[in-house]
């Protein structure tokens, strides 16, 4: 996460898998989110607004857990310093 | 992560994620290799049934999130080697496409005496049902359906938070 | 013991004693056969250490009751089968000489999900462990000693005495 | 487990494994035993005046568990109708 010129907007890594990957209709992207958006939650809440595929996605955002940096986080959990953030749904593993 | 060293005492261990078949009984066998203080080897092999919920299923299809899954388990297998006196710990996990009565997953612990060796490979199925980033989806006839996570795994997952208790004294 | 049956549904059961080393992965594949329901298998190894409360061993000599002690683990299969939903069961017990690292005992369970799998491994041991008529004796340098029984293994045991906890609900 | 031709004694085949089978010397035997022996613990008792070995044997009762046709029993079992009664240390199979 780099914080952009004008001190207004950082780059983000964003991964998705499963379910949230094809509602959102890609497995990675880099996006560009307010400097104002401090965590998990809130960049949740930002991404859908993003438009209709968004809004599916993180309709239920109760549901939907994080990664930062390949650890799990929860949704108060802070993003500043993050590398790659990962939105999936409940892992069904084992 | 070939040795986790816990209390300085190195700890034999194998995680691996693949999509080829697992070759348990060779497997294990490198788990156990030349120790002679090995007295349990308790496996749990995970295969994919014929259907899911009474619906007949062509495949599971497993997606897995590569950097953090490895991580997450070594984490993990870690831990159970500080929890209990492991002499080794071993997780395969497959990913991709895997059809009804393959394995899915392998884990293998081996132990002086049986209690650890159970215990540890119950612990690492219940996060590894729950912590480690897999997913599987179901084909079938009706299509493709993403299987929903059981609350009974994270209730499984859960009795491990309190402290364990007192390790009895040796038992094989 | 072929197929106990419990409710009436056939459990299909091996249960051995030998003195030939056990194929461990040709067994655990006739036990799971052609079922398309089992999820979950686990094994467990007893494994003959090279040391005995630190004294280097040269052998265990294993001792039994032929005519009891099948009939015994028979009864326990059937225990294990009445109290979990299982799809197979599996005791291959050896006697005789056994060396340093050759396998002694195999139990093998298979069920639609993990923790009946688990659950009944661990009751089968319990009683293999207390009730079987096996007894063991060490040869070493300083001669041949029989093992003691543990109270750990009567403690381990007594824990299923009491009736078992409900089923949860599915989680493989 | 026959009554004898007076009523008085009763033929019974024992087994012994282990450090019991040792001490006594043999694995196995048929043995005339006074008809009034109702129970385990009154057998061994019998027993242990057999002779040194089986002294030796049964010197500690409450350590030696029984048999009757390959069912455990506790010492106060009765024998009446055994085929086959077996005494052996503690079990440490597994």
């Amino acid at each position: 996460m780099t914080t952009g010129p004008a001190g207004q907007t950082t780059k983000i890594k964003l991964r998705y898998f499963a379910w949230v990957r094809e509602r959102v209709g890609k497995a990675e992207e880099e996006i560009e989110a307010p400097a104002d958006i401090a965590t998990i939650a809130e960049l949740m809440a930002w991404l859908s607004g993003r438009g209709e595929q968004y809004a599916y996605a993180f309709e239920n955002p109760k549901v939907i857990r994080a990664a930062i940096d390949r650890n799990h986080v929860r949704a108060e959990a802070r993003i500043e310093g993050a590398g790659e953030i990962a939105f999936f749904p409940p892992m069904t593993g084992g | 992560m070939s040795a986790p060293r816990v209390g300085g005492d190195p700890v034999p261990a194998i995680i691996r994620l693949q999509h080829e078949p697992i070759a348990i009984a060779a497997e294990v066998e490198k788990l156990v290799g030349v120790r002679k203080d090995v007295g349990a080897v308790v496996t749990f092999t995970g295969i994919c049934r014929a259907d899911e919920d009474g619906v007949p299923i062509a495949a599971l299809n497993l997606e897995h999130y590569p950097d953090m899954a490895e991580a997450e388990i070594a984490r993990h297998v870690e831990e159970a080697c500080a929890r209990w006196p492991l002499i080794g710990a071993l997780v395969i996990h497959r990913y991709g496409r895997i059809e009804p009565g393959e394995d899915i997953v392998l884990v293998a612990t081996a132990s002086s005496h049986r209690q650890a060796a159970f215990a540890a490979a119950e612990f690492l199925m219940d996060y590894l049902k729950t912590r480690a980033p897999f997913w599987k989806q179901v084909e079938s006839a009706d299509g493709a359906a993403w299987v929903q996570a059981k609350s009974a795994d994270d209730t499984a997952a859960e009795r491990w938070s309190a402290p364990p208790p007192p390790q009895r004294d040796a038992a094989k």
